[in-house]
């Protein structure tokens, strides 16, 4: 269904609105994430503007999915951007805010060059010319665009390089909020890099490249944070990347929508449960928290069942997002791309259980957790709602292909091939969710039976200091949790040294020094003595007149 | 004809096999398997930790009667008080004899854990181990020697065989007596007694 | 001896140069002098120079004021416009002079400062 | 039908995998000029700590550990063929394939991490962390060459890897499978990668904790595990078993080659190993990989 | 009903101000506003009637004033008229609490400065122009000094020496042109130009350049206008940015579409006006003070729309007043809100806005500057999007990644001071707006939201009018 809107439109420009399946599928998550996420409102005390922003973010991300045209979506883009910054900026840090909007309004204008340069060779905006346009460009000027669009999206989805407000914005935003962030806006850059790359070029090498690198340095980033919501953003960053991998690769779009949806239901789940544990303890560092297991346990089950879709396990969901994206990489030969994929993810299972041993195993680090209840139902029920799709979508994988499926169709690329819910088939090979899950629930039930009944009987410990401590006894001024320096030693190994040491901020950093002593010279110019002014510009007018003159 | 390192462990071996007794079929089983599978743990808490190295490694090699070390008191059957043992050492090994799980056994070497030894007039060492812990077997010596730790690991394994070791019963029924003894040494408090209840598990399976 | 001064080219030619020479003497001052005053000053013998140019360039020698009553052959008359715009332009740069000298005394009287690079009070 | 086969191969690997247990000790012990324990040891060590008397437990998620540990091991072998070219003996492999596979192979010790991190005790999670840092390091070499070795079989399946290999593919592609087998060892937990559970260090790592009937079913799933690992591998290099008499000959050939090396070496640190792992089993299987698939 | 009468009519107020006086200071000041509502009327009047016309007062045929009333300077008389009475009404309102010293004289300039930017717009005589060139400059001069502090005497000197410099290029160039073509009508001027020698018309053209350069805030020749601005009240800037560039900019370039229709110098004055702006955006990022911060932004918004006249085809021109428009209206909402903080806090660095206390004030501060910005929803967007969209369809890469560099940096500035203004705690007391600011600031908010959702309102009459502009009706 298309809207044509170029009665309202200035000038000759066509603008219109297209209802595709692909838009209507991230439209879901968008309702999704605003479904659940509208339980926890009534938890905090929130301005009314936060409602309004929140009202006109829906908006202009509907309008980014729905458009047909560059120049609404980039009008969505723009919009997007500074309704995040005003959404942010209710418990952000200045110096954080100022780093968003500087990425963001990079990313929006680098859009904007972009999207004029796709203008320029057709004098259309519509999508539906854009392959076109984008053929008739020189080859230099194709490149370019290229680098543009690329630069706007990895902006948004944070990729290695450009991550550099994200982790900070993703840390400070409210927890409502911040949850958001990872669930929908960062869906945005997925869609806008299908929309304005995949639909627009041949499958890109450079950027599966690309992609791999942001996973892999993004894990071993994760694992070195202490705080959760700073995991839980690097971890965004490392799943966005797979799916920037995926989306490089031809016929990879099956695994990168099955993915956008498994982890804006993960993210979401995770993000909604760490609100829960801040709302209830105050607390969002791993050095100080701890224990809540036994405080909090449904919390803790759901965090189980999301970091298990997290790491990509079998019986749930993320593996059959991970499979889809494993076969299309396997399919395309990119070999080394897949090993770098895989790697990540096995290295992803030490900030994974990072963030589940910090918060809810180990000890309490502090007494001020023994307040801690279980949070209400108002954070539980989202979580047990997405919980519930994470483990449909585990046990029956194959649900949702047929839609991926017309997805594909209206993009006309191949399509996956469906027998039944249970089983999911990629071109390379096929796995049955439902038998998996069963079977891993039968053996565990069959070995929960057989382990109730032996003749030994397990006694609980007397308090939580009964432990194995060498002889000693611990009390509680002893340091038990152990969680705050969990991969810490890995900064000891020469190569993920360099991985873990390094960071762009150096690079940001000196650009932002360099720019305001550029910016100081031609403040002194325009502060300065009139006479000089009057030299200079006399010197200039010089220079013009033998110029033109020539 | 056997000869040697083989004669002897067929020896050792028969001795191991050659008790009989009067139990029923699974008592018979569960004994077979707790004689023929002893952890002991990786504590030397005297002098005598000197002689444990050797009995477990390849000039004794313990392990062939099936035992073998275990680091911590969770895993372990069997805690070797090695002779003297000092109020300091003492806390640890309550501590650590309380954390392992029944049944459980103690072997105590040398003479000092009998009667104080040649600390008998110390200020800062016990006496007679057996009034602070129930002892399933003494090995004598000052110190003993491997051969004599494992005839004495031997001897216990013939008497868990035979049902017959039953220390941590006796430490169970008669524990407000060891109590006493403990705490008249080490003060009030013996077994940590956390004051920190905002810290009780709740149920549990 | 000088006869050829009178031909029009020539005084043209002179006063084109004059003013001239004239107009980069007060953009030299302009661009040299630091004294408000003797800005102002430069700044007129700029303006002036154009004036003397414009009315140096259109200047014919033998034509007469363009008044009707005298005569009746309107070629024979200089163009007032160049005139009539000068004497509207020097009437201008005058009221701007008077104000900008004005604003130099109430500026000295303030701060005490001639010097126009001294002037920095709004350096940020 | 299916169900008696399951349990056959539970059987199986249960008893093949305290048998390996018990040779492993014994060679060990003659590495080691002992004698060594009795062939069963490992088994009666098992039995023994089911039968211990009590257990300590530290609530719910701590009980449940090891028995996820458990689930995720039988889970695992019941993906894995035995034989290739015939359906008996494949358990439920033709619903899975290599990726779940690979990745049931790391869902029990995961769940055990669980467990362990509940005990609370934090010499428990310091193995654990011990172990998951050297995890990603230590699949790397073995993820990189079942890709080229699944790229080259065009197909995730075991069954079908198996039985597409006319040579064996530790022939054909010597240096994946070195990259392989360092990674293995590894995964096997043996020297010079077994710091994960040094004894006097962390206090045995992330079985601290873990007493009684606990510790049994750990060791139980153990055996069980190193099985299907050995079968795993056999599937993948050794070119699949047909009978059950190939089958155990070369796990034991593999799992001695594996225990052989292990006894002839320390143990590496963890950044050690790591560091280790990253540079040549990596580059070795990355050469492999290339050498393969070039093409 | 005559157009002689926008120039009239405040230039008959003005002198007859002495007899107001007589009345009492409010008598003043509510005659100019009703004089200025009245002119409103006419304008509009004007508009629905179509009442374009060309106006001659001749004195003898070659001597004469005459007026050219078509749409695109129609709209401009419109826009300074409309610009001048809400700043009266504003100021009626701001009088009672801090009125301007010697209030009567200050009406007497404002009225010269609305009268001599309508006679800049509407007059079509090169030497008019000057004349109201001139008087445009002389009252902007007094009023930028008018508080008579040391740094407002010192902007006023500044920029009467600049103005002065600035009007002698231009006599020059005016002079040159009467000399080779001997007329003033720019009609007849337009007709010759093209028959001149090269290098003469380079020589005009270049001190026309100089001569307008100035006032228009071009690239090197704009070094006054931060100190102008910063030393003038805050209320006049409104004035400055909204009026008086305004003027000068549509006349440069109706000279420039009269003398060289085929845009010989366009590329050149394109380049020239996107430096300019990155020139200034650049400068703006280290600034700490309000006033002058919006000068450079000021400076930044006249170069883009310098850039987008300098294209010199109707798409652009259209882009162009677009921008006009809203930059004047952003600019006064922007000046208006300035002024009451700078009455409440005295201060105009720019950290006093953390300590902000209206929710109000804040909001309209956020709506100009993202309107300025050229954020979608606002009317900057409107204005961007069609300059780099005909820059786009010149092909003008380097020019749009300027200018987007430019806004870029702008963002960065901007948002500094929108961080101030919404993450800060400390506030101090509640500063509280009257009903009739406020009216005026939200009508000015709305203004910029109304152009920017609804652009199709407007663009019909501006891209008339920009044909017209560029078609050179003289």
């Amino acid at each position: 269904m298309m809207i044509n809107l170029s009665n309202y439109a200035l000038g000759h420009i066509v603008l219109a609105l297209e209802m595709s399946h692909l838009a209507n599928f991230f439209a879901v998550l968008i309702l999704l994430s605003m479904g659940t996420l509208l339980f926890l409102v009534k938890n905090y005390a929130l301005p009314k503007s936060f409602y309004a922003l929140s009202a006109l973010l829906s908006t202009s991300l509907f309008l980014i999915v729905y458009a047909a045209d560059y120049l609404l979506f980039f009008i969505g883009w723009e919009v997007m951007s500074i309704t995040t910054y005003f959404l942010l900026s209710f418990s952000v840090s200045q110096k954080t805010l100022h780093k968003y909007i500087i990425f963001a309004m990079s990313s929006a204008l680098a859009l904007f060059i972009a999207i004029l340069m796709i203008y320029s060779t057709q004098q259309s905006f519509l999508y539906s010319d854009a392959r076109e346009s984008f053929e008739l460009m020189g080859e230099f000027q194709g490149v370019f665009f290229l680098v543009l669009i690329l630069f706007a999206i990895f902006v948004k989805l944070g990729v290695i390089g450009f991550h550099y407000w994200l982790v900070d914005a993703y840390e400070e935003a409210h927890d409502i909020f911040t949850a958001f962030l990872s669930a929908v806006l960062s869906k945005m850059g997925v869609y806008a890099l299908i929309i304005l790359v995949v639909k627009v070029t041949q499958p890109m090498l450079a950027l599966a490249i690309i992609g791999v690198m942001t996973s892999i340095i993004a894990t071993f980033k994760a694992i070195q944070e202490d705080s959760v919501k700073r995991v839980l953003a690097y971890s965004s960053i490392a799943q966005l990347g797979y799916i920037v991998t995926v989306l490089g690769v031809a016929d990879g779009m099956s695994g990168a929508l099955y993915h956008s949806l498994i982890h804006t239901a993960v993210k979401l789940l995770l993000f909604i449960n760490i609100a829960g544990v801040i709302y209830m303890t105050g607390r969002d560092k791993f050095s100080q928290l701890g224990g809540l297991i036994y405080k909090m346990p449904q919390s803790f089950v759901l965090l189980l069942i999301g970091i298990i879709v997290l790491a990509g396990m079998p019986p749930l969901g993320g593996f059959s997002s991970k499979f889809l994206i494993y076969s299309a990489l396997l399919d395309t030969k990119y070999l080394l791309l897949l090993s770098g994929v895989m790697f990540s993810s096995a290295s992803a299972f030490l900030y994974i259980y990072k963030l589940i041993y910090g918060v809810y195993l180990g000890h309490p680090s502090h007494k001020k957790l023994e307040s801690a209840k279980e949070v209400s139902l108002s954070f539980l029920l989202p979580q047990y709602l997405l919980a519930f799709i994470l483990i449909t979508l585990g046990t029956f994988p194959a649900l949702i292909v047929p839609y991926i499926n017309e997805i594909l169709l209206e993009s006309s690329l191949t399509t996956l091939s469906f027998t039944h819910a249970g089983e999911l088939i990629s071109a390379f090979a096929q796995f049955n969710g439902l038998i998996v899950m069963s079977a891993f629930g039968t053996i565990f039930v069959l070995v929960v039976i057989f382990f109730v009944s032996t003749r030994s009987k397990a006694k609980e410990a007397k308090n939580r200091f009964d432990i194995a401590y060498c002889g000693e006894e611990p009390d509680e001024s002893t340091h038990l949790h152990y969680g705050y320096s969990m991969g810490k030693e890995l900064a000891r190994v020469g190569i993920l040294r360099a991985i873990i040491k390094n960071s762009s901020s150096h690079f940001y950093e000196y650009l932002g020094k360099q720019t305001l002593s550029f910016a100081e010279l031609f403040r002194k110019i325009y502060s300065g003595k009139l006479s000089v002014n009057f030299n200079i510009a006399i010197l200039f007018l010089l220079l013009l007149l033998w110029g033109s003159l020539r | 004809m056997e000869e040697g390192f083989l004669l002897e462990q067929k020896t050792l071996e028969g001795d191991l096999n050659s008790e009989t007794s009067h139990q029923s079929s699974v008592d018979f089983l569960m004994n077979w398997f707790r004689k023929r599978s002893i952890f002991v743990l990786a504590y030397g808490t005297g002098c005598g930790a000197i002689e444990m190295p050797p009995t477990f490694t390849s000039r004794y090699d313990a392990e062939r009667l099936g035992i073998r070390g275990a680091a911590t008191p969770r895993q372990a059957d069997v805690i070797i008080v090695s002779g003297y043992c000092s109020y300091k050492t003492l806390r640890r090994i309550i501590r650590t004899y309380e954390q392992m799980s029944n049944p459980k056994y103690v072997l105590a070497l040398g003479s000092c854990t009998v009667n104080g030894g040649m600390y008998w007039d110390s200020y800062n060492t016990i006496k007679k181990l057996e009034d602070y812990l129930p002892v399933d077997m003494y090995v004598n010596g000052c110190m003993p020697r491997p051969e004599s730790i494992l005839e004495g690991f031997i001897e216990l394994q013939k008497e868990i065989g035979a049902g017959k070791a039953s220390s941590w019963q006796k430490y169970e029924e008669n524990h407000e007596f060891y109590r006493k003894n403990q705490e008249a040494v080490l003060g009030e408090k013996v077994e940590p007694s956390y004051e920190a209840d905002w810290y009780l598990y709740e149920g549990g399976l | 001896m000088f006869e050829f001064f009178n031909s029009p080219e020539v005084i043209n030619i002179i006063v084109i140069i004059g003013s001239m020479l004239l107009f980069f003497v007060g953009l030299f001052g302009l661009l040299t002098q630091k004294h408000i005053i003797k800005i102002f000053m430069s700044i007129a013998i700029m303006e002036t120079a154009v004036y003397l140019f414009f009315i140096g360039s259109l200047f014919k020698l033998d034509a007469i004021a363009p008044i009707m009553k005298v005569a009746d052959d309107t070629s024979k008359f200089n163009d007032p416009i160049p005139h009539a715009m000068i004497l509207t332009a020097i009437v201008i740069a005058m009221a701007v002079f008077a104000l900008g000298v004005s604003f130099a005394i109430e500026y000295y009287k303030l701060s005490g400062k001639t010097n126009i690079d001294t002037m920095n009070e709004m350096r940020h | 039908m299916i169900l008696l086969e399951l349990l056959l191969m539970l059987l199986v690997a249960y008893g093949v995998g305290f048998l390996y247990y018990g040779l492993y000790r014994n060679i060990t012990a003659r590495f080691q000029r002992r004698f060594g324990p009795p062939l069963w040891q490992s088994f009666f060590d098992s039995i023994k700590f089911f039968l211990k008397e009590e257990s300590t437990s530290h609530g719910w998620m701590f009980y449940l550990g090891p028995i996820i540990m458990m689930s995720g091991a039988i889970t695992t072998l019941f993906f894995i063929p035995f034989f290739k070219e015939t359906t008996n003996f494949s358990g439920l492999s033709s619903y899975g394939n290599l990726f779940v596979v690979l990745y049931l192979l790391v869902l029990g010790p995961l769940g055990n991490a669980l467990g362990v991190g509940t005990g609370g005790n934090p010499f428990g999670a310091m193995g654990v962390t011990r172990g998951l840092s050297r995890l990603f390091a230590l699949e790397l070499p073995f993820y990189i060459a079942v890709i080229a070795i699944m790229s080259l079989s065009g197909s995730a399946d075991i069954s079908e890897i198996a039985a597409h290999q006319s040579t064996m593919y530790a022939l054909a592609y010597p240096l994946l499978f070195i990259g392989a087998l360092f990674s293995f060892i590894g995964m096997m937990g043996q020297s010079p990668f077994d710091v994960v559970g040094a004894p006097v260090e962390v206090y045995s790592g992330p079985a601290s904790e873990f007493s009684g009937k606990f510790l049994a079913l750990l060791m139980s799933q153990s055996a069980i595990y190193t099985f299907a690992k050995l079968v795993l591998m056999v599937n993948l290099f050794l070119g699949g078993a047909q009978g059950f008499l190939e089958l155990l000959l070369k796990t034991f050939v593999l799992f001695l080659f594996v225990i052989s090396f292990g006894s002839l070496y320390g143990r590496f640190k963890t950044p050690q190993s790591i560091d280790f792992l990253l540079k040549v089993p990596t580059t070795i299987a990355v050469i492999g990989l290339i050498l393969a698939t070039w093409s | 009903m005559s157009s002689v009468l926008f120039v009239a009519l405040p230039l008959l107020f003005g002198f007859s101000t002495p007899i107001l006086g007589y009345f009492g200071k409010n008598a003043v000041a509510y005659v100019s506003t009703l004089m200025q509502l009245f002119l409103l009327y006419l304008g509009f009047d004007l508009l629905l009637n179509e009442g374009f016309s060309i106006e001659l007062i001749s004195i003898a045929p070659p001597l004469g004033i005459s007026f050219v009333v078509t749409k695109v300077s129609l709209l401009f008389v419109l826009l300074f008229t409309s610009v001048m009475t809400l700043f009266s009404l504003y100021y009626l309102s701001y009088r009672s609490e801090k009125p301007y010293r010697d209030e009567s004289k200050f009406f007497i300039l404002i009225n010269m400065l609305l009268a001599a930017s309508i006679g800049l717009v509407l007059s079509s005589d090169i030497f008019n122009i000057y004349v109201f060139f001139e008087i445009a400059g002389i009252s902007a001069y007094i009023l930028s000094a008018y508080e008579k502090s040391s740094s407002a005497l010192e902007a006023g000197i500044k920029y009467l020496i600049t103005g002065a410099v600035a009007s002698i290029f231009l006599i020059f160039a005016i002079v040159l042109i009467y000399i080779y073509i001997g007329s003033l009508n720019l009609g007849i001027i337009a007709q010759h130009f093209e028959l001149l020698p090269f290098q003469i018309k380079l020589l005009i053209s270049i001190l026309l350049l100089i001569g307008f350069g100035f006032k228009v805030e071009i690239f090197p020749l704009n070094f006054w206008v931060s100190d102008v601005y910063q030393g003038s009240s805050t209320l006049v800037n409104a004035l400055f940015s909204a009026i008086v560039v305004k003027a000068y900019l549509f006349v440069f370039f109706h000279l420039l579409y009269l003398f060289l229709p085929h845009g010989e110098f366009s590329l050149f004055l394109i380049y020239l006006g996107a430096f300019s702006m990155l020139a200034a955006e650049v400068a703006g990022l280290r600034q700490s003070h309000l006033k002058r911060l919006f000068a450079y932004s000021s400076l930044g918004q006249v170069a883009l729309v310098f850039t987008a006249f300098a294209l010199q085809n109707t798409q652009a021109i259209q882009a162009a007043l677009f921008i006009v428009l809203a930059h004047s209206v952003a600019k006064m909402g922007i000046f208006f809100a300035l002024a009451l903080i700078e009455k409440e806090h005295e201060s105009m660095e720019s950290e006093t806005l953390k300590s902000l206390n209206s929710p109000f004030l804040r909001v309209i501060l956020l709506i100009s500057m993202l309107s300025l910005l050229g954020i979608p929803l606002f009317a900057g967007f409107v204005g961007k999007l069609l300059v780099l969209k005909s820059l786009a369809l010149e092909g003008m890469l380097p020019i749009i990644m300027m200018i987007i560099l430019a806004s870029l940096i702008e963002a960065v500035y901007y948002f500094k001071l929108a961080g101030y203004m919404f993450t800060s705690d400390k506030r101090r007391d509640v500063l509280k707006v009257t009903w009739a600011h406020k009216t005026i600031l939200a009508f000015l908010s709305l203004l910029l939201l109304i152009i920017g959702m609804a652009p199709f309102l407007l663009s019909e009459y501006l891209f008339e009018a920009s044909k017209l502009m560029l078609g050179g009706v003289s």
